[in-house]
């Protein structure tokens, strides 16, 4: 099995961004890595070569490098090749520009990615507002330092509901009748 | 012949006392308008059935008579005239000169009903027609501006057409009684007589609002001052029925023995005016679902019953012309009130765009109650003359034959229950907007006249006989076939009978049963909040559009917009632009400032004449 | 004035009794829809259960007025349409009352529930009500061409005049003479009587049962028994128009299995979208009835 | 005020063979729905039918786990129902989180927000472990054993406390006063339990990262 | 005793005698058009019981000058269709000259009110006289006049407009000259009722007659404003001052049509079928008069269009002649017009006054700015729209039962659809001038009430307007006389030349 426009996706890359790292991941998958303020330019770039469908950002948080990791995912359908664009950010006061010019739907992407992670993408005017997490005022709930457990066990307490539930002589659940 | 220069000089010195007077107190013109309809009235009640001899022109006697169908309209128009009146105290803001037009525009249309000779009719027809435009003209019309040309374009050109027919006649038997006219008609060619029908039919067509002359209608009765509507949608247009009534069982009767002209059994003017009515009533109607005003969605309405009126026409057989006299009448009524009722939503909140309104009824519920009683009768429920006047009217066209035009007929009064049904929800019904949270009620001289336009309405639907049986004495007084079977409170027809009062009377038995039925369901909550509706467990807030009002049927709009493609505006808009092109050469041609030109033009026209002189002359 | 008094009580019982039939229509209809789907189904009195459950709910919302009224006068507007249409040679009211009069009557019920559903003031309540009107506006027009070429035929509008005309056996029935505008008829009834393809008006899962979305308990209740007078009187037509009329179990028959061809038909049917389903209305079934139309308007 | 009962006799069998049922199939329990309403199982026999409205409907079913955003569209559709109403939890998230016991963002224990009058368990419970449910349900309706809207009632603050602690209950009560007064209430202790389930997001909580994870 | 001489005479005197009255105070000749003409309407009208006395009703009276009897003296005759054109040029020339109070004109004064005076004296002249050449020689005063007038505002754009009238009033006047020489050199005498005779007599070359009817309506064609000879028009209306224009239109154009119908009906005859070339010109000039007319956003010239069309209309109805509905309806039409349009002239003057813009946008509102001008412009509208209550219902309406009547149904409907253009643009200007709110500019022109005498001119032919619109037998008779003395022949001259 050819590499061929594997390849060839890569020269392209390598030709206008030579800070690029583009590397073949595999077949139908190349991975690039660039510095943050590239990004736009190159999904700008590869959407002018073909790459016509944004399909996702993802984010993973590199927590003992102060880092989160954004990963554009773009797709051509001519040449069927998928490039992962890596891009770091720092964790605190990380920032992107966003896509949307590019891609009306990277906002609903960097909304969430916003919400989960934290990260501020800079001109996404819907930032602000509440998307999946209603009520909340706590730290984004997709980095690694927040304690999911701990959040649960502390913020569902059932011990303090079910006791004035006991106060109160209500029967939550009255078990099964017999038949 | 005193009396009826006390009527009309109770009129115009009311319109004249109104302009003059009107401007230093606004209760002064609102009282004096309403004194000169009930004097009016009054005096007309005094006049009896007679004829009155005026000498008008070169010494002329013209003839203003009396009769039970003038009696009829003239009852019909002097109620509704009264009702606006009353109204009118509210609307201290319309300027004198509306009042003063408003008593001319009755004493006009009333005129037409009494004149018996064509220079009296004329004059008050066009009397008639100025004086509603200068009510439009009169209540600032920014944005009227091409409505209202449009009305008084269409209106002169409807005008004229009519006074060609009138003219024609007058040629043909020197001639200007109708009484004369008739009875000399005998000596006009058919040729003649057939353009003369056609040209009075389509002119009175003009203000019947008929198909393909109907394009002024909408704007004009939706760009009317708001008051006013009811009476311009009720009565203005039976103004044009009547003269269709006059041109069609005058004069079209002679037409009856020709047999080329006889198509299904009937004159080929029927056969005409049956399609055009039904085709009307049908396109109008479809159009009528698809407006966003609330003025826009009755006026169109008003175009499509007033297509019922001539399909009734055509029919020209007892149940026909009972079933158009009793809907005339009957849109009247309802008409005037609901374009009253919407007069009256209007001035509470300001708008009538449908989408911008809603919820009403919490706030109006009087007027609620009227719109639904207008809305039965416009929807032709049984218990209200709508349903009265549009039953005969089906058996008519059924018992005639017309099955194609009748099932256009039918397919227009389901669509009416479409945009009735638009026009009630988006306006009482739905949420109400924050913005209506305050508003009132109406004052009272609202609702009284609601309740006065309501009483005929219930009782000519309980009682559908007793206004069969008006009509059946105006019919027979003009010789005509008259509906005979019929008691007070039914009416038989051929095909089968209606019991007003057993429908109203069972009906109201099965609203005890519904109601004790309801009652032994036990008790409700009332809901905690006007969100406290299921949308999928959402809480939706004022933020939100929760009125479905824009685009209400948007899904048959859909399917046919082929259909409402078609559209006579486009074509007069065509018309229009060619009169423009033709007019932009003709004045750069021969006004084009240059005077060589001139002087070029002058010889060439000396020496044509004298060259085309010397050529004719032997 | 014995005749009187008959009809007296006939117009007292005929309603209970239609009601109780009614129901047991749609009972009888889940079940036949269930075997249909292999299924084996809810018993037959299920419907009057419902009934019996709603009226004993407790507390449904009432957001106003017209919204309590407007189920009120839908179960009276049908209930006054019963009595205008002659059942099993009985004619309660409907000498008072010809078909045209019918027509109208029958009108009084949806539109009262419309009033109830507006003043509700759920969008989609307001959304069924709007297709619901649509699509009347596309099976009156094929009604209509049905009802008038019975009445071209017969030369009467008047129900008991058009039973009479039918009387002497099957072979009288004007189905056979008249069998494109009864077909017609036919395809407008399933649209009448709201079963698929035409449910559109209620379609629980596009807008949540549409008009009735806002009713609970009583209202409901209501409403169920409006549909069941409802499904009597509109197969009722058909009974009286193309098959005759009959004894009062032999009307029932007749009406049930007008009934049963439309529940087949829904049983196996997806449903329409609403302008689909308006244009059908407009095309096939009124090509149909225009058919039947002119050709009773020719050989008449 | 007299105490409210469950219905007995006619009502109360009228009830229990007519129970319309809107189910809320948020959670994974939805896919066990139509195998119970289709033709092998056959609710309807019982007279269970789906209905589209809670204005219409008797039985509220929860089909699996619920977030704080679907508990609020849930109290209000429950809420919304006529009374007599009936709640059933489905699946063993309903009854203690099921799978989602750590999650930030799922309730726990339903019946601490709802009366929840019968539990149907397993993960998921099969369409035979419905039926069984619902004939439980019926017969205990019949006999005017459910009686979780009176509950409801009664204790309307306890329960509105409790949704209070999880999510901005202002909007999503009918009784908006009510629901004013005890979101203010609740504020401080939900600020500090808030703050207590959040505080110790360190640095140490990275130790517990295991080595060897690609960088 | 009074006599129609005087009404030429005093007028006469008056434009002559207006530098003297400057002498002793630059504001007198302000006053002297309007004595005078208040002068010769008093004289006008008390000669009128004169007219219905005879047998027929009505009676013609023939002054000679000097004596000399008609055939180979000079006469004025004094009929109802002199009288009747006459009190129309009066009446206008009354209101204009009331309007003249308010007016400043351009320097030299005098010159203005001299002016002014003679053009009405011509006018008038033209009307009364009995005599072909003399009728000639006072259509040269009026038009002569009227192109020192119509030039009087001194800017260039006068001047060409001026001009123009004047190249084709004056080729109009030579062609009309050519046929009076052609009548002379064939019937050796001047004389009208002597022409009629001896045309009626067949004295005559059916072909020079023609030629003669040809030169006559062309040349008169261009005072009556007909189709390919009206160009000045508009260009005349917007230029010149507005009494001027008044003038224009309510006075020379009528006697320019006086002229036309005394010629054609007296002296040629309708029975030679210039009738049928009368409709051609008349639907035409009526047509293109109306759809230049639609488009125009300068009033004045929206005005002149509506005017030609309006001449058109009556030059239709004479055509329609064969029936004498058709030809009371022009000659009521006549007045209507001049009155109507005299009036919405003045008033236009009133609205523009200390603004002088005259385009609809910036004329906008001034329904709100100046009512009662507004109003007086509204009613000359209404009227010229024919509608009832207005005296041009009554003339339209018998206009056009005088054309269907005289078989000329075609005629009849496209003149109707001239008038519903003209109703389209009026409407629409009526939508200006009510339906806007007045710009500060308009709000700070002169204001109506300063023009008490304008508007008092004004006041007074709205209510003829009005008066004959309600009750049209106040003038019917004096028509009906009109009419007759056209039409009839033998009766005119019989009365001019003693039975025969």
């Amino acid at each position: 099995m050819s590499l061929e426009k594997e390849q060839k996706v890569v020269d392209l890359i390598k030709v206008s961004f030579e800070d690029a790292e583009a590397e073949i991941q595999r077949e139908r998958r190349v991975k690039v890595k660039v510095a943050p303020n590239r990004v736009f330019p190159l999904v700008a770039y590869l959407k002018g070569n073909g790459f016509k469908h944004f399909v996702a950002i993802s984010a993973v948080d590199w927590i003992r490098d102060g880092e989160i990791e954004l990963v554009y995912h773009l797709w051509n359908y001519d040449e069927k090749v998928h490039v992962m664009i890596k891009t770091r950010v720092p964790r605190d006061g990380g920032s992107m520009p966003t896509l949307k010019p590019l891609f009306n739907q990277a906002e609903t992407y960097e909304r969430d990615i916003h919400e989960f992670f934290g990260v501020h993408f800079e001109g996404n005017e819907k930032l602000d507002r509440e998307f999946i997490l209603e009520d909340w005022d706590g730290p984004p709930p997709m980095r690694k330092d927040f304690d999911t457990r701990l959040f649960s066990a502390e913020f569902y307490d059932q011990e303090d509901l079910e006791s004035e539930a006991l106060r109160l002589k209500i029967q939550p659940y009255k078990g099964h009748l017999k038949k | 012949m005193m009396k009826l220069l006390y009527f009309i000089g109770c009129f115009s010195g009311g319109a004249l006392l109104a302009f003059l007077l009107g401007s230093f107190s606004p209760l002064l013109k609102k009282f004096i308008t309403f004194l000169a309809v009930i004097l009016g009235a009054v005096l007309f009640a005094t006049m009896g059935t007679s004829t009155y001899q005026l000498s008008l022109l070169f010494g002329n006697q013209v003839i203003f008579g009396i009769d039970t169908l003038t009696q009829f309209m003239v009852w019909m128009t002097l109620g509704i005239a009264f009702i606006v009146s009353l109204v009118l105290w509210s609307h201290s803001e319309l300027s004198p000169t509306f009042f003063a037009l408003f008593l001319l525009n009755v004493l006009g249309t009333v005129l037409i009903f009494m004149s018996r000779d064509i220079v009296s009719f004329f004059f008050s027809w066009e009397l008639m027609s100025w004086t509603a435009f200068g009510m439009i003209l009169s209540d600032g019309w920014e944005k009227k501006r091409s409505a209202a040309v449009k009305y008084f374009m269409w209106s002169a050109a409807g005008a004229y057409m009519v006074l060609i027919g009138f003219s024609i006649l007058f040629a043909a038997t020197s001639a200007i009684r109708f009484e004369n006219i008739v009875m000399s008609v005998g000596r006009v060619s058919h040729g003649w007589l057939i353009t003369a029908i056609a040209f009075l039919v389509a002119g009175f067509g003009v203000k019947a609002a008929m198909m393909p002359f109907h394009v002024w209608a909408p704007d004009a009765y939706s760009e009317s001052p708001h008051p006013f509507t009811g009476f311009f949608s009720g009565i203005l247009s039976k103004t044009g029925v009547y003269g269709i009534f006059i041109a069609f069982f005058y004069l079209a009767a002679r037409l009856e023995a020709v047999p080329m002209l006889r198509v299904h059994g009937t004159s080929i003017f029927g056969y005409i005016m049956v399609w055009i009515g039904a085709i009307t009533a049908f396109g109008a109607s479809l159009i009528a679902v698809h407006q966003e005003y609330g003025k826009k969605l009755l006026a169109w309405s008003s175009v499509s019953q007033l297509g019922y009126i001539i399909f009734a026409f055509g029919i020209a057989d007892s149940l026909g012309m009972t079933g158009a006299l009793s809907h005339a009448l009957a849109h009247a009524l309802f008409k005037a009130l609901l374009f009253t009722i919407l007069a009256g939503v209007i001035m509470r909140t300001g708008t009538d765009h449908m989408a911008s309104l809603g919820g009403l009824i919490k706030r109006m519920p009087l007027s609620f109650i009227f719109a639904v009683v207008g809305g039965l009768a416009l929807a032709g429920i049984p218990m209200t003359i709508g349903f009265t006047s549009k039953w005969i009217i089906y058996e008519a066209g059924i018992n005639g034959g017309y099955i194609f035009p009748t099932t256009l007929i039918f397919a227009a009064s389901t669509a009416a229950f479409l945009y009735y049904y638009r026009f009630v929800y988006s306006i009482f019904l739905g949420p109400l907007h924050e913005e209506h949270q305050n508003v009132k009620e109406v004052p009272a001289t609202y609702w009284i006249s609601y309740i006065l336009l309501a009483i005929p309405i219930f009782y000519f639907g309980l009682y559908p006989g007793k206004l069969v049986g008006i009509i059946s004495t105006i019919l027979q007084s003009y010789n005509l076939p008259a509906l005979t079977t019929y008691t007070a409170t039914s009416v038989t027809t051929p095909l089968g009978t209606f019991n007003g009062m057993v429908v109203g009377l069972g009906f109201g038995a099965a609203l005890i049963v519904g109601l004790i039925v309801y009652f032994i369901g036990g008790r409700v909550r009332k809901a905690a909040s006007q969100t406290d509706k299921y949308l999928a467990g959402e809480v939706v807030t004022n933020e939100f559009e929760l009125h479905y009002s824009v685009d209400f049927y948007r899904f048959l709009e859909r399917k046919l917009s082929w259909l409402l493609k078609i559209s006579a505006q486009k074509f007069y808009e065509f018309i229009g632009e060619l009169i423009r092109f033709v007019a932009d050469i003709n004045r750069k041609m021969f006004f084009c400032g240059n005077g060589q030109a001139y002087l070029y033009y002058m010889t060439i026209v000396l020496t044509i004449l004298i060259l085309s002189i010397w050529r004719i002359k032997p | 004035m014995n005749a009187v008094g008959l009809n007296i009580t006939w117009i007292i019982f005929m309603p209970i009794l239609v009601i109780i039939i009614g129901l047991f229509y749609l009972g009888a209809a889940r079940k036949i829809t269930a075997r249909i789907q292999n299924r084996y189904g809810p018993p037959i009195y299920q419907n009057i259960i419902d009934v019996i459950k709603l009226f004993s709910k407790k507390n449904p919302t009432n957001h106003g007025v017209m919204f309590s009224l407007g189920p009120v006068m839908a179960f009276s507007g049908m209930l006054i349409s019963l009595l205008f249409i002659p059942i099993g040679n009985k004619a309660l009211l409907s000498f008072n009352g010809d078909i045209i009069v019918l027509l109208y009557l029958l009108v009084i019920a949806p539109l009262g529930m419309a009033l109830g559903v507006g003043e509700g003031g759920n969008p989609m309540g307001t959304i069924g009500i709007a297709r619901a009107l649509t699509l009347m506006l596309g099976y009156e027009v094929v009604l209509v061409i049905s009802i008038i070429s019975v009445i071209l035929y017969t030369g009467s509008a008047s129900f008991m005049e058009i039973i009479k005309m039918q009387s002497g056996g099957v072979g009288h029935w004007f189905i056979w003479p008249l069998f494109l505008s009864a077909l017609a008829m036919d395809m407008a009834l399933q649209g009448m009587l709201g079963e698929k393809p035409f449910d559109q008006p209620v379609a629980p899962h596009e807008v949540a049962s549409g008009p009735m979305v806002e009713f609970g308990g009583k209202y409901l209740g209501l409403l169920q028994l409006y549909h069941a007078i409802g499904i009597v009187v509109e197969t009722g037509i058909f009974v009286n128009l193309f098959l005759g009329g009959g004894t009062l179990f032999w009307w029932f028959v007749k009406s049930f299995a007008v009934f049963f061809v439309a529940l087949l038909i829904n049983a196996v049917m997806p449903r329409f979208r609403i302008g689909q389903a308006f244009a059908f209305f407009w095309t096939y079934p009124a090509a149909i009835g225009l058919i039947g139309l002119i050709l009773v308007a020719i050989l008449k | 005020m007299t105490k409210a009962k469950p219905p007995k006799g006619l009502k109360g069998w009228a009830q229990g063979r007519s129970l319309w049922m809107l189910h809320f199939c948020t959670g994974c329990g939805a896919i066990e729905m139509p195998p119970t309403m289709t033709s092998r199982y056959d609710m309807e026999r019982f007279g269970i039918t789906p209905m589209a409205t809670p204005r219409q409907a008797d039985l509220l079913l929860i089909t699996g786990y619920l977030t704080v955003k679907t508990l609020k569209r849930v109290i209000r559709s429950y809420e919304q129902m006529p009374e007599p109403k009936y709640v059933v939890g489905f699946g063993s998230c309903t009854v203690n989180g099921g799978m989602y016991w750590d999650s930030y963002n799922t309730i726990k224990r339903l019946d601490l927000y709802l009366p929840i009058d019968l539990y149907i368990a397993g993960c998921m419970p099969r369409p035979e472990a419905i039926i069984d449910g619902f004939t439980e349900l019926i017969e205990g309706i019949k006999k005017g054993k459910f009686d979780g809207w009176i509950r409801y009632k009664e204790n309307l603050e306890y329960y509105k406390r409790n949704q209070a602690m999880v999510m901005d209950i202002r909007k999503w009560s009918l009784d908006a006063e009510l629901a004013e007064r005890i979101w203010n209430e609740v504020q401080e202790e939900r600020r500090k339990r808030f703050e207590r389930a959040t505080v110790k997001h360190v640095y140490e909580l990275a130790e517990r990262i295991p080595e060897g994870l690609p960088k | 005793m009074v006599s129609p001489i005087l009404l030429i005479a005093i007028p006469l005197f008056m434009a002559f005698s207006v530098p003297i009255w400057g002498l002793i105070s630059k504001k007198l000749p302000k006053l002297v058009p309007f004595f005078t003409f208040a002068i010769t309407t008093a004289i006008l009208v008390s000669l009128l019981p004169t007219l219905f006395s005879g047998q027929q009703g009505f009676n013609l009276t023939s002054v000679t000058i000097a004596g000399i009897k008609p055939p180979y003296g000079i006469n004025l005759t004094f009929g109802p269709a002199s009288a009747f054109f006459a009190l129309i040029i009066q009446l206008v020339a009354l209101a204009a000259s009331l309007y003249l109070f308010e007016y400043e004109p351009p320097e030299p004064a005098e010159k203005f009110y001299m002016l002014f005076i003679l053009v009405v004296l011509g006018a008038t002249g033209m009307v009364l006289t009995g005599d072909i050449f003399n009728m000639f020689v006072f259509l040269e005063i009026t038009s002569i006049s009227s192109y020192a007038l119509t030039a009087i505002n001194k800017t260039g754009h006068s001047a060409e407009a001026g001009f123009k009238y004047l190249l084709l009033g004056s080729l109009g006047s030579t062609l009309f000259l050519l046929g009076i020489a052609l009548l002379y050199g064939s019937l050796r005498t001047l004389n009208m009722a002597q022409l009629s005779l001896y045309i009626h007599q067949g004295h005559l070359d059916p072909k020079v007659l023609m030629a003669v009817v040809v030169l006559f309506i062309v040349g008169l064609g261009v005072e009556a404003e007909l189709l390919p000879l009206n160009g000045w028009v508009p260009d005349a209306y917007e230029a010149a001052p507005i009494p001027v224009v008044s003038i224009l239109s309510g006075v020379v154009a009528k006697a320019g049509l006086y002229a036309l119908a005394r010629v054609l009906y007296t002296i040629i005859g309708i029975e030679t079928g210039v009738l049928n070339l009368l409709l051609i010109f008349g639907i035409l000039t009526l047509l293109s008069g109306e759809l230049s007319a639609l488009r125009q956003k300068d009033i004045r010239r929206l005005l002149a269009y509506s005017s030609i069309g309006q001449m058109g209309l009556i030059i239709l109805a004479l055509g329609g002649g064969n029936s004498p509905m058709a030809m009371v309806g022009g000659l009521f039409q006549a007045f209507n017009h001049a009155i109507a349009k005299g009036l919405m002239f003045l008033a236009l003057g009133i609205m523009a006054a200390g603004f002088n813009k005259w385009d609809m946008e910036s004329l906008a509102g001034v329904g709100k700015a100046k009512p009662y001008t507004t109003f007086l412009f509204t009613i000359g509208l209404l009227s010229t729209l024919g509608l009832p209550l207005f005296s041009g219902f009554w003339s339209k309406f018998l206009i056009i039962f005088g054309l269907v009547h005289s078989g000329q149904v075609v005629y009849a409907a496209l003149a109707l659809i001239g008038s519903v253009i003209e109703v389209v643009y009026f409407a629409r200007l009526l939508g200006y001038l009510y339906g806007k709110d007045p710009s500060e500019e308009l709000l700070n022109s002169t204001l109506e009430s300063k023009k008490g005498f304008a508007l008092l001119g004004m006041t007074f032919l709205a209510a003829f307007v009005i008066l004959i619109g309600v009750y049209p037998d106040f003038i019917t008779n004096f028509i009906l006389g009109g009419t007759a003395e056209l039409v009839y022949k033998s009766f005119y001259i019989s009365s001019i030349l003693g039975g025969i």
